[in-house]
């Protein structure tokens, strides 16, 4: 189980993240989703270096990420649910009226 | 030589009094300290050739201040016996051009004549900068006074005109800024004369004339890149129109001489044939278009891109003379020579061309050749000045139009008996196409009755008409004290122009 | 290591801000409506003392602190101070559109407050964890304050927008400062430049450098990153458009600085190159989609975007001069974006944006004054001479001539002057075309104070560029 | 195959899984709690990695607080379905083409000799007493003191914006005053009248209609 | 002497800038006199300059009166050259001149441009002054362009009338094509002699017989032929040479004195001084000269053969000056330069005053030109009959008159030469005299005899016009007689001394020379020759068809139609010029215009490039299509990109 491991299945998560960006593109909710999966990937490369570095800086950087996810997550939220409120709808291709 | 800042005077009175007039505003009659402006800085603008050395070719008047240290970049001024009599030039048709707005301009003349004053300001810097960014500042922002005038007091379709106007220019000099900054990673300087002195190879060489022709062939404006001048002059006011036609185009023939020449002259020479091509053409193709013309206007700014034509050829035939002559400078002055005189005469009459268009526009509202004929049986005294500018524009001798003409055509023919088949054919079409014109709008019987009831000119047209008329017959009867004002600054270029720099 | 109690003092311009922004959040909480104000002048006198206390703090000296999260530089202490210009102008600029709009809360200086933290703790980064967090706090303010007219619908859409990709870039950024650090083995700049120091340039670092070009492009808004600017520029409330278009392109400056030129200088080839492609093709996109514009925030949007690749090309030379000009040109430019947008508030009142181009009609007409000065940003932004927007270009230009890449510089003008025609659209519109409608400008004294020295600025830094420029040049240490 | 392997792959395999539901299913609730599963594999992971305090927090605040936040959500808003899952399989071949790219690229990258075992080594593990809190909380509070208080700021940004955005005082919803009404006295709720007593109307009056 | 000579230059000027700019200060009466002032004390002096210069013998002058410019060692002056030559033409100028502003009080009794007229003339005098008397090739052109605009100014002086305007037009136009060559042919002479100074190139000039020119690769032509060709072309212009003589008919729209002054007796004549002057340049190149002599008799024969049916008064004189000025050019080709400036002079007078007799017609008729509505007025104005008899006598070369003697001494010059085409032009010649003879007199007895055919009103009013008329009729006759008397001198003597250059191999008058003896002796041997015949039988059929039979000319109109039309058509050289180059210079012009221009650059190129980027844009900002997850993908995109090609194609870097 060596670092390559830890970090192609990192990048398995990210990889995954971008194809859920694809195939769920009009709910949001999942495009946020997909983004988790996307600092769960990052998160587990830090971790993983960290480990193999054996240099805790970068847990440190990992806490803070789950940190600013979390604010991040209840910001994107409250956004959202402004969001609903004005349109009632979170599908993306109704959220069209500024383009060109 | 006198110790204060003349130059800076020139550039700056103006625009500050252009300032002040804007900022007077419409309260105040705007007119009286416009006018004021610009006849003290004409005067001032005398004593620069007063004050003049024709012995030497050296900068004169020098003013050198630091300014962007960063950057190297002085605030330097300076005139040789190119730029000395193109100020002149620049600040005589402000004044004219101030007093030819003095009634017909009703819609926000504060604005208007500020507008000219900048200009003037501006225009004033290019020929008097001696570094290059102050060139290219005072290059850029002559565009955006000229902008508004013709944007703002213009025709039905000053917008287009306006626009191609603005791309057209700002195209050709952003390439130019790009070989100015070229030119200081080589040198480490922005001076022009380090750039005169700078070793370079051959294809930096031919990569920044060219960059440089893309700049001044769109000013001057060489064919095929002419098409923006009959747009902008007819939809220009006459003073966008008089501005735009004897000062701005020299801004042009100016860069060839103090830029392409001196800083890449292997590259000039390489492609002379190039330029003359174009010269050439401008002035066959060109000639036989204005022929065609049915708008006064866009006439007059044909006949100016053909004259111009013979500034560029003038100037660029310094190396076939050379090669003609084995390589010695003997003789090869002489087509530099007549296109420098050429652009000053040209500024004298097609400024006094624009104006009398101006004078029967005022009153007609109409720029068409066929709303006009028998101009002559109401305005006898503006028909005359009109019968003489067309002359000069044809280059009659013992007006300035022959000298340039004629020097140039002397010139040619020593290069190369093609150049100057090519180029007589000016006399022909010149004629043709000035000569229809007056017959058209000022001969005739009455055309119609709106011409029965025009109106012959007031003291201030006539004032304006004959101080052009003046100048245009002085310099076509004695040329010589500009030519001698130019002679050394010439020479030593030819001199410079002769050594290779590879 | 605990922290000396002499490394706080170099924090104090950060505590201040945030004490300021916790008061005016608290107190905020007393005031009636009508005393808002207060929380206004507030936000903005705690501007002016930062300022104070930056430029005091500055002395000339570069200083760790930390563990080496924090640096004190020149470069930070300036373009702090730019930041708190830029700022206050934007705070200046929506105290009365705030007010119209019935949006005039404490919360909005708070967060603006929060934002402008977000943007120092971003200059003065020295680790990977606190650019890091620097860009989040801002992002997250910024979201916030672009959806801070709640009701209103395209601010939302906006909110969501920006809200989501940015999400994604930081993913993204996240993604390439981890294997930054796998490679280099700390968060510390100066310890991965001296851990990549001596290295070639293999796989795992350009495959690094490029999430990292690729999270900083979507900060900046450079092509193909940029698909957000235009929908968060109009319909974001003006005045945070005008902040977002202004300040923050500042800090995303420095964040580049400590990012690319700080950290992985040793990769500079490569990421020149990748900058080489995102400049050109934010030059092209940018000037050529803003001609089709009839929004004028959304061209004002397309036209930053191409600003950004002048920019880049200041990054990308890679010397001190390219990036002394691309700090003189992100100044600048957020100067000429703070005036432009605020021109819009000038022009808008409530339920009236102002923010179509046809809006500016005929303003010459109607207000010859601040028709002048919307010609001055034009024309700046344009680059025309005797802007400063000229010199900004000049400056770039110079330094990518300088390392001989002369074919970059002729796209860039070329792009230039394509761009230019929408810019004098802009000056056609207001100068050419009659006026819709003839209400004089009702425009409050400090916005016409600030809008007017704003373009004024911009007027005399062109006639006068040369102490910005010697400041920028210093800060790079030449 | 030593046991830490046939942890790994196990999770690793549950993990991928996880995330490809998260992805796929049709309602977000239930990615919602495959992304739940996907974090407790991660945590697991994390173990594995001696990462002990980041695995337990991302335990409690991804899955206690941040993915609760996205159930309310989602079940707060009456969201169509139907309609957000329309052209699912529009995009799935461009999508996964893009990410099987990106995939066999960073896969490549990763794979280096940079990260192999030859210049990585598995490290000697922590001996027992060994904590990991521990050392996290030592450092953030000393060394990262400063990213720490930043971190916080960003908390209260949020909590500032999450209610600036969302805190709402509509006119027309009602509400209660307790305080108002412990107050309220009989005077102020109840008036009596005194009024003569009435003849019923015309009950045939109203059956015009 | 300076003095004299600026004096008698500037007098005209004076006059002209009074007379015009103060025109209305000074009243009608007060422009007459200060012009005809101004010319008369040019007369006067040019009478002193000619008693000191061949009278007194003085050296001749050649001095610069200023510096107009010098350039890359070029000196270009100012400046005088008054050799015995000059003095000739000063006579010759300012007499005539002095005349016609006599007349022309009368002429132009009533006009409302009086005074603009009186400046004009004085101001054309001044002109000519400055060409005849040039030292150098530059004022030669100034004087040369000066006397052609004052000439386009009179052809339009009744500026009203559209025919007057075309005509003005046109001259000035067609002399421009002159001009074109003429300036060409100086640039040349910088190009080889490196000075404008007439006597520096001719001093130079024999050393240079060998010079060679190559305008096409590989051809080597004599750089004096392509001189003396280019100059030529200039001649042609202005002297109304085929086939650049379509101007000079259509000039007779201006008022009749300067039909006498400019373009019968002065400015036509300057092509046929200037290749005078240039004598030294020509004599280098005998392809020049035949060149010059084939273009010449082209002109007298055919020209002449044109007023044959012309029925305008004044169209029947001008078509009589082309030709006379076809035998100048004649002698001049044969190298008989004194000839054809002996006949320059002689033209001069007895045209000049052909014209004023023919305006003294004019003014009796109320400005009827048609000669077909006269006939008889010899009793009615019988100076003008006289008069007008005296210049016909001397037009058609009869014995005693003064064209008898400059005309027969060209044909014995062009019988005498061998150049190329020597021949060709004493056929053409000899018929010319025919020709001439002819058509001058069928003019004359179509005037003056026959029946009146005027209707009464006219005849009531008939009567010679005022002594202002009259005298300069008369003062005119005088020397249409006597000064055929001075050949003795100017032709076969010496008077032209070094002013003309003939070299040996060419010397016809010398050959002649030999053959005279004394005036007489070349009037009987004139009666003798086949000229005097052919002149008395053209005299004669005139006399028998006009006066006899007039069907006659009728019968032979129609049975030489299509020659009858050809002649009608003047040879259609009008209609040509006006379809292939007036036409084809409007359509080379429309096309490129439309064509070059309109379409390809700003069409094609500048909107087009406009249009280009327009469309482009429309098209890329489709991208910005407003859906979140396309802004996603262009991210992923290209994020993936960058990633692809900076690892698998990064640029090598060192």
């Amino acid at each position: 189980m060596t670092l390559s491991d830890f970090l192609i299945l990192g990048a398995v998560l990210f990889g995954l993240s971008v194809a859920g960006i694809f195939i769920n593109r009009k709910n949001v909710i999942i495009l946020l989703m997909a983004i988790e999966l996307m600092l769960l990937a990052v998160n587990m490369n830090f971790i993983a270096f960290s480990h193999f570095l054996g240099d805790i800086s970068g847990q440190v950087f990992v806490f803070f990420i789950l940190t600013v996810a979390a604010a991040e997550s209840a910001i994107g939220l409250a956004i959202l649910v402004v969001l609903f409120r004005n349109r009632h709808t979170i599908n993306v291709e109704e959220l069209d009226s500024m383009k060109g | 030589m006198s110790g204060l800042p003349l130059l800076s005077f020139v550039v700056w009175l103006p625009i500050l009094g252009g300032l002040l007039v804007l900022a007077l505003g419409e309260r105040f009659n705007p007119r009286p300290v416009a006018l004021a402006v610009a006849m003290i800085t004409f005067l001032t603008s005398l004593l620069l050739y007063t004050g003049f050395d024709q012995g030497t070719p050296a900068m004169q008047f020098q003013e050198q201040l630091s300014w962007i240290p960063s950057f190297n970049v002085f605030y330097h001024l300076g005139v040789d016996g190119i730029a000395m009599p193109l100020i002149i030039l620049t600040t005589f048709t402000t004044v004219l051009v101030v007093l030819a707005g003095w009634e017909v301009i009703k819609e926000r003349p504060a604005q208007y004549l500020a507008a000219f004053l900048v200009m003037e300001g501006l225009m004033n810097g290019v020929f008097a900068a001696l570094d290059a960014v102050l060139f290219y500042v005072f290059w850029e922002g002559m565009l955006i006074p000229m902008f508004l005038i013709i944007g703002v007091w213009g025709g039905p379709r000053r917008v287009y005109a306006t626009i191609k106007f603005f791309l057209y220019t700002f195209l050709g000099s952003v390439f130019m800024l790009v070989a100015l900054i070229y030119l200081y990673t080589q040198s480490g300087s922005f001076a022009i004369l380090d750039f005169h002195a700078l070793k370079l190879g051959m294809t930096e060489q031919v990569l920044i004339f060219v960059a440089f022709l893309l700049a001044f062939a769109v000013k001057v404006p060489m064919w095929p890149v002419h098409t923006w001048l009959p747009d902008a002059h007819v939809e220009a006011p006459t003073g966008g129109s008089v501005i735009l036609a004897a000062i701005m185009l020299k801004v042009g023939g100016y860069g060839f001489l103090r830029f392409s020449l001196p800083i890449t002259p292997d590259a000039s020479h390489e492609l002379d044939w190039l330029i003359i091509f174009m010269s050439l053409t401008a002035v066959v193709y060109i000639g036989f278009v204005a022929l065609v013309q049915q708008d006064m206007k866009k006439l007059i700014a044909y006949s100016s891109i053909a004259h111009m034509g013979f500034v560029t050829l003038g100037i660029f035939l310094v190396f076939p003379l050379m090669d003609a002559n084995a390589g010695s400078t003997q003789g090869a002055l002489l087509g530099m020579q007549g296109g420098m005189i050429q652009m000053i005469s040209h500024g004298f009459i097609s400024g006094a061309l624009f104006l009398c268009v101006g004078v029967l526009y005022d009153r007609m509202h109409s720029r068409e050749i066929g709303d006009y004929g028998g101009v002559v049986n109401t305005m006898p005294v503006f028909a005359a000045f009109m019968v003489l500018f067309a002359m000069a524009n044809s280059g009659l001798p013992g007006t300035s139009g022959f000298v340039g003409e004629f020097l140039v055509i002397i010139a040619s023919f020593r290069a190369n008996f093609w150049f100057a088949l090519f180029a007589a054919f000016t006399l022909i079409l010149g004629a043709a196409y000035s000569l229809w014109l007056v017959k058209r709008v000022v001969f005739g019987d009455v055309g119609n009755a709106r011409v029965a009831q025009l109106q012959d000119i007031n003291s201030r047209e006539s004032l304006i008409l004959g101080a052009l008329a003046f100048m245009v017959l002085l310099f076509g009867l004695w040329p010589a004290p500009l030519v001698d004002v130019m002679q050394s600054s010439l020479e030593n270029l030819v001199a410079h122009v002769a050594v290779s720099k590879l | 290591m605990i922290p000396a109690p002499g490394e706080f003092v170099l924090l104090i311009p950060e505590i201040f801000v945030l004490s300021m922004a916790c008061l005016i959040l608290v107190l905020d909480l007393f005031l009636r409506d009508n005393e808002r104000v207060i929380s206004y002048w507030l936000a903005q006198i705690s501007l002016g003392f930062v300022a104070v206390i930056t430029l005091a703090l500055n002395d000339g000296q570069t200083h760790l602190v930390f563990h080496g999260t924090y640096i004190a530089d020149p470069m930070a202490a300036a373009l702090k101070v730019s930041i708190y210009l830029v700022t206050a102008l934007a705070f200046l600029y929506s105290r009365h559109y705030l007010y119209e709009r019935g949006l005039f809360k404490g919360e909005y200086y708070v967060l603006g407050l929060f934002a402008m933290l977000g943007m120092m703790v971003m200059v003065s980064a020295h680790s990977l964890l606190t650019i890091y967090l620097g860009l989040e706090l801002l992002s997250l303010s910024l979201y916030a304050m672009v959806a801070f007219n709640r009701d209103a619908y395209p601010c939302t859409e906006a909110a969501m927008k920006y809200f989501v990709l940015g999400a994604l870039a930081s993913g993204m950024l996240l993604y390439g400062m981890s294997m930054l650090y796998g490679l280099s083995g700390s968060l510390d700049i100066e310890l991965i430049a001296q851990a990549l120091g001596g290295k070639a340039p293999s796989a795992p670092l350009i495959f690094t450098t490029t999430f990292i070009v690729v999270g900083l492009a979507f900060k900046l808004g450079a092509v193909p990153f940029h698909m957000w600017v235009p929908d968060v520029y109009q319909g974001a409330p003006t005045p945070v458009t005008q902040f977002i278009g202004s300040a923050s392109k500042i800090a995303a400056f420095a964040m580049v600085m400590r990012l690319l030129s700080e950290s992985i200088g040793s990769l500079q080839p490569q990421w020149g190159d990748m900058l080489a492609v995102l400049a050109v093709l934010s030059l092209a996109i940018g000037n050529v989609v803003a001609i089709a514009q009839t929004n004028l925030k959304r061209m004002l949007a397309y036209s930053t975007i191409s600003h950004i690749g002048f920019l880049l090309l200041g990054i990308l030379s890679g010397t001190q001069q390219g990036y002394a000009a691309a700090m003189f040109y992100v100044i600048t430019y957020a100067l000429m974006a703070a005036g432009a947008f605020g021109m819009i508030i000038l022009l808008s009142r409530a339920g009236f944006e102002a923010d179509e181009i046809s809006d500016f009609k005929g303003l010459n007409q109607r207000n010859s004054w601040f028709a002048f000065m919307m010609l001055i940003l034009m024309f700046s932004m344009a680059g025309v001479p005797p802007t400063v927007g000229f010199y900004a270009k000049l400056a770039v230009l110079q330094a990518v001539i300088g390392v001989d890449m002369l074919w970059l510089a002729a796209v860039a003008v070329f792009f230039s002057v394509i761009g230019a025609f929408y810019y004098i659209r802009m000056v056609k519109v207001m100068y050419f075309d009659q006026a819709e409608d003839d209400t004089p400008l009702a425009a409050h004294f400090d916005l016409r104070f600030g809008l007017s020295a704003n373009a004024l600025a911009i007027l005399l830094l062109g006639l006068f560029p040369g102490s910005l420029m010697s400041l920028c040049r210093q800060v790079f240490g030449n | 195959m030593s046991f830490e392997k046939l942890v790994f792959y196990t999770f690793a395999a549950i993990l991928v899984y996880a995330a490809t539901r998260v992805i796929t299913v049709r309602n977000p609730v239930h990615a919602a709690l495959h992304l739940v599963l996907a974090f407790f594999t991660s945590a697991a992971l994390w173990l594995l990695l001696e990462a002990e305090f980041l695995a337990i927090t991302l335990v409690l605040v991804y899955v206690g607080a941040v993915m609760v936040l996205f159930l309310f959500v989602v079940m707060m808003l009456d969201i169509n379905l139907v309609s957000l899952k329309e052209g699912f399989m529009r995009y799935l071949p461009v999508g996964l083409g893009v990410a099987a790219l990106m995939l066999i690229e960073m896969i490549l990258v990763v794979r280096s000799k940079a990260f192999d075992a030859a210049s990585m080594p598995v490290p000697v593990r922590h001996a027992a007493d060994y904590s990991n809190t521990r050392e996290l909380g030592g450092v953030l509070y000393t060394d990262y003191v400063y990213p720490f208080e930043i971190a916080s700021v960003i908390l209260v940004v949020a909590i500032i914006a999450a209610i600036a955005l969302t805190l709402r005082k509509r006119g027309e919803s009602k509400t209660q005053n307790p305080a108002e009404q412990v107050k309220v006295r009989r005077e102020d709720r109840v008036r009596l009248v005194k009024m003569a007593t009435e003849q019923p109307e015309r009950a045939d009056s109203g059956e015009h209609s | 002497m300076e003095t004299v000579y600026l004096a008698i230059v500037l007098a005209p000027l004076l006059g002209a800038i009074l007379a015009g700019l103060f025109g209305p200060l000074i009243g009608r009466s007060g422009a007459h006199w200060v012009t005809i002032l101004g010319v008369a004390t040019s007369f006067l002096l040019s009478v002193y300059v000619f008693k000191y210069m061949v009278i007194d013998g003085h050296e001749a002058f050649n001095g610069a009166v200023y510096t107009w410019l010098v350039t890359d060692g070029i000196q270009m002056q100012i400046g005088f050259l008054v050799d015995r030559l000059t003095t000739l033409m000063l006579l010759v100028v300012t007499f005539v001149s002095l005349m016609v502003h006599v007349y022309t009080i009368g002429y132009m009794h009533d006009d409302p441009g009086y005074q603009r007229f009186f400046s004009y003339i004085a101001l054309f005098t001044f002109a000519m002054l400055m060409l005849v008397m040039s030292n150098n090739f530059l004022q030669l052109f100034f004087g040369w362009e000066a006397v052609g605009l004052v000439s386009y100014l009179l052809i339009g002086f009744w500026y009203k009338k559209p025919t007057a305007i075309y005509a003005n037009l046109k001259a000035f136009l067609v002399n421009r094509v002159g001009d074109f060559g003429f300036l060409l042919g100086i640039a040349a002479v910088v190009l080889y002699f490196n000075t404008l100074d007439y006597a520096e190139v001719f001093s130079v000039a024999p050393t240079m017989a060998d010079a060679t020119i190559e305008i096409f690769p590989g051809v080597q032509w004599s750089a004096m032929t392509v001189i003396c060709i280019l100059l030529f072309i200039g001649a042609m212009g202005k002297s109304a040479q085929v086939p650049l003589h379509v101007w000079l008919p259509d000039s007779m729209e201006g008022p009749t004195p300067i039909s006498a002054l400019i373009h019968a007796a002065t400015m036509v004549t300057a092509g046929i001084f200037m290749v005078a002057r240039m004598s030294p340049l020509f004599e280098l190149s005998e392809t020049a000269l035949s060149f010059v002599l084939v273009i010449g008799s082209i002109t007298a024969l055919f020209m002449g053969l044109l007023g044959l049916v012309q029925n305008d008064i004044k169209r029947v004189v001008a078509y009589s000056t082309l030709s006379q000025l076809g035998y100048m050019t004649v002698a001049l080709g044969v190298s008989a330069y004194s000839a054809g400036i002996f006949h320059l002079m002689t033209h001069a007078f007895f045209k000049a005053l052909l014209f004023l007799a023919a305006g003294s017609v004019i003014i009796a008729m109320h400005h009827e030109q048609d000669i077909r509505k006269m006939g008889g007025l010899r009793r009615y104005l019988p100076v003008t009959y006289w008069t007008s008899l005296v210049g016909s006598l001397a037009l058609i070369g009869f014995p005693g008159f003064a064209g008898f003697f400059s005309k027969d001494t060209i044909i014995e010059a062009v019988h005498a030469s061998h150049l190329a085409g020597s021949g060709f032009a004493y056929a053409s010649v000899l018929i010319g005299v025919f020709v001439t003879a002819l058509y001058s007199f069928r003019m004359f007895f179509l005037v003056f005899h026959t029946e009146e055919r005027f209707d009464a009103h006219t005849r009531a009013h008939l009567h010679e016009p005022a002594a202002v008329v009259t005298v300069p009729l008369i003062m005119l006759a005088i020397p249409s007689v006597v000064a055929g008397y001075w050949i003795d001198p100017v032709v076969f003597g010496d008077y032209f001394g070094s002013a003309i250059h003939v070299s040996a191999a060419h010397d016809v008058i010398g050959h002649l020379a030999a053959d005279y003896h004394g005036t007489w002796g070349f009037v009987l041997h004139g009666l003798m020759g086949p000229a005097f015949w052919l002149a008395m039988a053209g005299l004669g059929t005139a006399w028998y068809i006009y006066t006899r039979e007039r069907a006659i000319a009728d019968k032979l109109a129609n049975r030489f139609q299509p020659l009858y039309r050809l002649l009608l058509d003047k040879y259609g050289f009008d209609r040509f010029n006006e379809i292939f180059f007036a036409g084809g210079a409007r359509g080379t012009g429309w096309t490129l215009w439309k064509l070059g221009d309109v379409l390809v650059i700003d069409g094609l190129l500048v909107n087009g490039s406009a249009r280009a980027i327009g469309w482009l844009s429309g098209i890329v900002r489709q991208v910005q299509s407003g859906y979140l997850y396309h802004y996603a993908f262009s991210m992923i995109i290209g994020l993936l990109l960058l990633l692809s090609w900076f690892i698998w194609f990064a640029p090598a870097h060192s």
